[in-house]
């Protein structure tokens, strides 16, 4: 039954990303992450992760697609002008592409994967919170000044005026 | 800074205020009626839908020229022999049979002005409103209670009566000559 | 740092459009949600009103000038009939002046009535539509108990009316007057609305400081009525240039004082507008209370039976109607028909300053001018 | 409720794959009943609510009885005969899809409404935080409408609609951060075990400090901001969009949109009612009252005062939309950014001193 699950998100997941990245409308492009992004969240819930597939719905598709959508939809002639990605450097792109697939290909056969037991999925919103306050809290303050910044940043260029 | 804290506790105050004055309503009457069972009382001088007494028209016209739309069309024909016209309740005699009186209500303004020249008090407006109709033709009234054959007869009759004043009229000039 | 390139949007708001109050066509050309430049299309609703005032006897005209501006027809019908006494010289008689008044008056309300609902619907407020409903259906019982009609009355005759007012319309009358703002507990309509509409701090927000008109603007324009006034400028022809018995009252112009922003905004009509409807039912009060002191007669006793003004007169007469000035040019040719009528419109002439009020502001401010200005397209478009 | 769900996971004695396949159908089909008739309930409340505040009647004919409660029914019968246009320039695919997902969104949403203790979302350590990120889905679906509309007023609708709903899952978002503060966890049970205190509506978080109850009202202005209703309706403000991004839709398409919006209101409510009312938590607990012979079946089930407690939130809602004039687009961004935002991360650290002060933690 999981298993059955399982494979349809990870057909969604990678038909969906396939047509991110093959379809010649921009506007199908971006629609169809939204596809990808449930499609990964629920692989993160099948991991026994519903905290980071929560915040990947939430981030992700509540906020940054939107935002994708929005630069999209504020392009110039979106549906007629068709923008491939096929057209420049192909050779090197598919040159690029199968060396990189024989690389990962190469390490994913040839590494030992850790193998543990099925264990049933624990609340996981305590750990991370206890981790992100106490193990890592540098690293979590160090990240969030570094985001305020680009906020800060952003708004500065996009609010500056005409000299 | 203040002015924020102002503006804010502005906004959430009238906005209770603003609420206050609709939640009274829960404890006003309704306005309104409930249209097709009860009924607003019309007063009886109301202008709804024009309405013509044809036993009281004697065809002056006096309608017809006072209409700014020209929606009041009326045929007069001399009374045939077996028409037996009564005077009208002002005590007028009837000289002229009406045979056509039509009034189109999708044209007509509701301006009432051809309600005061009427001698005879014959066309009136009555708080009757509800007159809707599924074709625009049936909102041509006729008034005059006369069905096609019988205008038919009358306008033979009447171009009967032409032809013999032509005649006459021809024989006149003839004997003048 | 240059801004980033953007480019205009052209988009055609309306002739169905649910809050151009009729069928205006506005191009408008935006910047996001900005509107950079406004055109209005006129003519949707052309009914060559002119033309045929000129195949009609003087008399029969006064029903196609209900049409014009149906929300205030009593005022049209006076205004009309006003320059054509003057053209052929009647006298009317005190009675139908007083009773003229106060029909005018109680029309004026009935429209700001509307006015208020419809500029409430266009900030988004359903409820105070149907409040200014709630109170104009009360007039419009009282036009129906004295001439018969709710909307196009046909009432104010040349020289006279069409119905003496029925018994007990004097005590309906105090009775609404009454209701409407003269009430001690608090309860009576102005306040309710002032509560409910005027002071919210969203509809401030939306309306104080926003399309202002200048006085100056305004004057060369030629916008007149309310949004003149609040302009600051108290020009106001019942009190200008008297006519009728508008000098026998005692009363105010309102004018805008940029109470909640600056002179001339939004905030300004609308409070203009509130404050004529409290100076309306102020003189219709007192055109009530002197009533009984005027000689009663008939009041179609002055009603000429043929009107002939003498050949090559021409007049221009105007009034103050709820929307601003009212003008009739007629021009006679000694028939019993007018040889040329021009009608000179207040909203006409006052949508005409609409691109210069509304262009730099947003979509949704330019809802609320147009609202602000409180057209009639039955008459922009005649 | 609780035997059937049993039912369905003993898996009916069927193998295990259709056991899952008629479980899923026969939940959705539920939900989308709840929903349907949530929403044929909702909308005849609102009309009779607006018909109260403005003196009117309001439906008064299709019905049972003379208050005209068939009238949505009516209604819809007419609304689902209306012929399907889909206008020629308009992106057909995202045309026809975007109803769905907004619909899809809302339902999903529903799926997690605890009616109960022992509703999934409830067990669900995360239960709330899934209803909100859920909850954000349905914007994808709304902007799909705008562009696929090819219509400039729809385009508005949609960009003030993403504009809107991403600035005000924030203000939602810091008010659950304090609610959690009080609870301990993103739990539905856990959230409302620590409001039924015994004390009654005193247990709630809405009266547990000064500072709750402010969040309680910021709450439920983000909320209604969160479904597009007035005074946020910009999304598809009539006097000037004409009706936004669903300008274009008809019939059942137009339906889905409607269903969905009504349908937040009520997830609004779930929301608030779980927060800060006490969910599904009675007001009172009183022996007694469950012995009353009908009404003692409501009051003694759990999903009665959520819903009871909802439909008060969905009230008050319509209460704002029949009385408060619209926000415009910079004063919009105003509220939620200038506003909510320092108002409720205020919130969370007043709560934390107060917590410290009389040692709550």
């Amino acid at each position: 039954m999981k298993e059955l699950l399982f494979v349809f998100f990870a057909v969604i997941t990678v038909v969906s990303a396939g047509i991110v990245s093959f379809s010649r409308n921009l506007i199908y492009s971006v629609f169809s992450l939204m596809a990808t992004f449930i499609g990964v969240a629920a692989l993160y819930v099948f991991l026994a992760a519903d905290f980071i597939a929560l915040a990947q719905i939430m981030v992700y598709v509540g906020g940054i697609l939107v935002l994708l959508i929005f630069g999209v939809m504020l392009t110039q002639k979106i549906s007629t002008v068709t923008i491939t990605h096929l057209s420049v450097n192909r050779v090197w792109i598919v040159f690029l592409g199968l060396l990189l697939l024989g690389g990962l290909g190469y390490t994913i056969f040839n590494t030992s994967w850790f193998t543990g037991e099925m264990r049933a999925a624990e609340p996981t919103v305590k750990a991370i919170g206890n981790l992100l306050m106490g193990k890592y809290l540098l690293a979590f303050e160090v990240a969030s000044v570094l985001l305020l910044g680009a906020l800060i940043g952003a708004a500065t260029i996009a609010r500056k005026e005409e000299q | 800074m203040k002015n924020y804290f102002i503006n804010v506790w502005n906004a959430f105050y009238t906005a209770l205020v603003g609420l206050k004055v609709t939640f009274l309503h829960l404890f006003i009457k309704s306005v309104t009626v409930k249209y097709p069972l009860e009924r607003d009382k019309v007063p009886a001088n109301s202008r709804m839908k024009l309405e013509v007494d044809w036993a009281d028209c004697i065809g002056c016209k006096a309608c017809e020229r006072a209409c700014p739309v020209q929606c009041i069309h009326i045929d007069t024909s001399k009374a045939l022999p077996e028409d037996n016209l009564a005077a009208t309740k002002n005590g007028t005699a009837r000289k002229l049979l009406v045979s056509n009186f039509t009034i189109d209500l999708s044209e007509c303004l509701y301006c009432a002005l051809c309600v005061y020249p009427c001698p005879e008090d014959c066309i009136n407006m009555t708080p009757n409103y509800e007159f809707g109709k599924y074709d625009r033709k049936l909102l041509i009234e006729q008034f005059a209670p006369f069905s096609d054959d019988d205008r038919a007869k009358r306008q033979a009759f009447e171009e009967e009566l032409k032809k013999k004043k032509l005649a006459e009229k021809a024989v006149k000039t003839k004997e003048k000559e | 740092m240059s801004r980033i390139r953007t480019e205009e949007m052209i988009i055609n708001m309306g002739p169905h459009h649910p809050s151009t109050h009729g069928v205006l066509h506005l191009v408008l050309h935006t910047d996001g949600e900005v509107v950079t430049k406004i055109e209005p299309k006129i003519g949707y609703l052309h009914r060559t009103f002119e033309k045929h005032a000129e195949n009609l006897q003087y008399n029969q005209v006064v029903p196609y000038t209900d049409r014009t501006d149906y929300i205030a027809s009593m005022n049209n019908n006076w205004t009309y009939a006003m320059a054509v006494e003057k053209l052929a010289g009647v006298e009317v008689p005190e009675y139908v002046e007083y009773l003229r008044v106060i029909f005018g008056e109680l029309n004026r309300l009935a429209s700001h009535l509307l006015f208020f609902g419809a500029f409430g619907l266009d900030s988004g407020a359903f409820t105070p539509m149907l409040f200014g409903f709630r109170e104009r259906e009360k007039i419009l019982d009282l036009f129906e108990m004295t001439c018969g009609a709710r909307l196009l009355y046909n009432y104010i005759w040349i020289g006279g009316l069409s119905h003496d007012i029925p018994p007990g319309f004097i005590e309906k009358t105090y009775d609404f007057l009454n209701d409407f703002y003269l009430r001690k507990d608090g309860k009576d309509a102005l306040t309710e609305f002032r509560k409910l509409l005027t002071a919210n701090r969203i509809f401030i927000e939306r309306n104080a400081d926003v399309g202002i008109l200048t006085k100056e603007d305004a004057i060369n324009l030629g916008v007149t009525g309310p949004a003149l006034r609040a302009t600051g400028f108290p020009w106001d022809l019942r009190k200008t240039e008297p006519y009728s018995i508008y000098d026998r009252f005692d009363w105010e112009v309102a004018v805008g004082r940029g109470e909640y922003g600056s002179i001339g905004d939004n905030m300004d009509r609308y409070l203009v507008r509130m404050k004529e409807m409290e100076e309306s039912a102020k003189l219709i009060k007192q055109a009530l209370d002197q009533l009984p002191s005027v000689k009663k007669l008939d009041v179609r006793s002055a009603v000429p039976n043929r009107i002939r003004p003498p050949k090559g007169k021409e007049i221009y007469f105007r009034a103050e109607n709820p929307r601003g000035e009212l003008g009739f040019y007629i021009r006679s040719d000694g028939s019993p028909k007018p040889a040329r009528l021009k009608m000179r419109s207040p909203a006409f002439c006052n949508l005409s300053a609409l691109p210069a009020m509304a262009e730099g502001w947003m979509l949704a401010d330019l809802v609320m001018i147009l609202g602000s200005l409180d057209i009639v397209l039955g008459e922009i478009d005649r | 409720m609780q035997g059937i769900i049993s039912l369905f996971e003993s898996g009916l004695g069927l193998p295990e794959l259709w056991a899952f396949v008629i479980g899923v159908v026969v939940f959705s089909l539920l939900i989308f009943l709840f929903i349907a008739l949530f929403v044929i309930v909702a909308v005849w409340l609102e009309r009779k609510v607006s018909a109260v505040i403005q003196d009117r009647w309001g439906p008064m004919r299709a019905g049972l009885t003379i208050q005209g409660e068939l009238q949505t029914i009516a209604d819809t019968v007419k609304l689902l005969m209306k012929e399907d246009i889909i206008p020629k320039p308009v992106d057909k695919l995202l045309f026809i899809l975007a109803p769905f997902i907004v619909f899809t969104a809302t339902f999903m949403v529903f799926a997690g409404i605890p009616l109960g203790p022992n509703a999934y979302s409830g067990t669900f350590d995360l239960g709330l935080f899934y209803l909100i990120a859920i909850s954000s889905l349905g914007v994808i679906g709304i902007v799909m409408a705008g562009w696929a509309s090819n219509n400039k007023w729809s385009l508005y609708g949609a960009m003030r609609s993403v504009a809107q709903i991403v600035s005000y899952e924030i203000p939602i978002a810091l008010i659950l951060i304090a609610v959690v503060m009080y609870s301990g966890s993103f739990s539905v049970k856990e959230i409302i075990a620590t409001q039924d205190t015994g004390y009654g509506i005193f247990g709630w978080f809405l009266f547990r400090n000064p500072f709750m109850f402010v969040a309680a009202i910021l709450f439920l202005i983000a909320g209604t901001a969160e479904n597009n209703r007035t005074p946020f309706d910009l999304p598809e403000s009539e006097s000037e969009l004409i009706a936004g991004f669903h300008t274009e839709y008809t019939g059942m398409r137009f339906a889905f949109f409607f269903l969905a919006e009504y349908a937040n209101m009520f997830v609004v409510g779930v929301l608030l009612a779980i927060l800060f009312l006490g969910g599904y938590a009675p007001i009172w607990h009183v022996a007694a009252l469950a012995d009353i012979p009908v009404l003692g079946w409501f009051f003694g089930s759990s999903g009665f005062w959520i819903i009871l407690k909802a439909m008060l939130v969905v009230i008050i809602q319509m209460w704002f939309r029949w009385t408060f004039p619209r926000l415009r687009v910079d004063q919009l961004m105003y509220t939620a950014w200038k506003v909510l935002i320092p108002f409720t991360m205020a919130i969370i650290v007043l709560n934390g001193i107060w917590m410290k002060l009389f040692n709550l933690i």
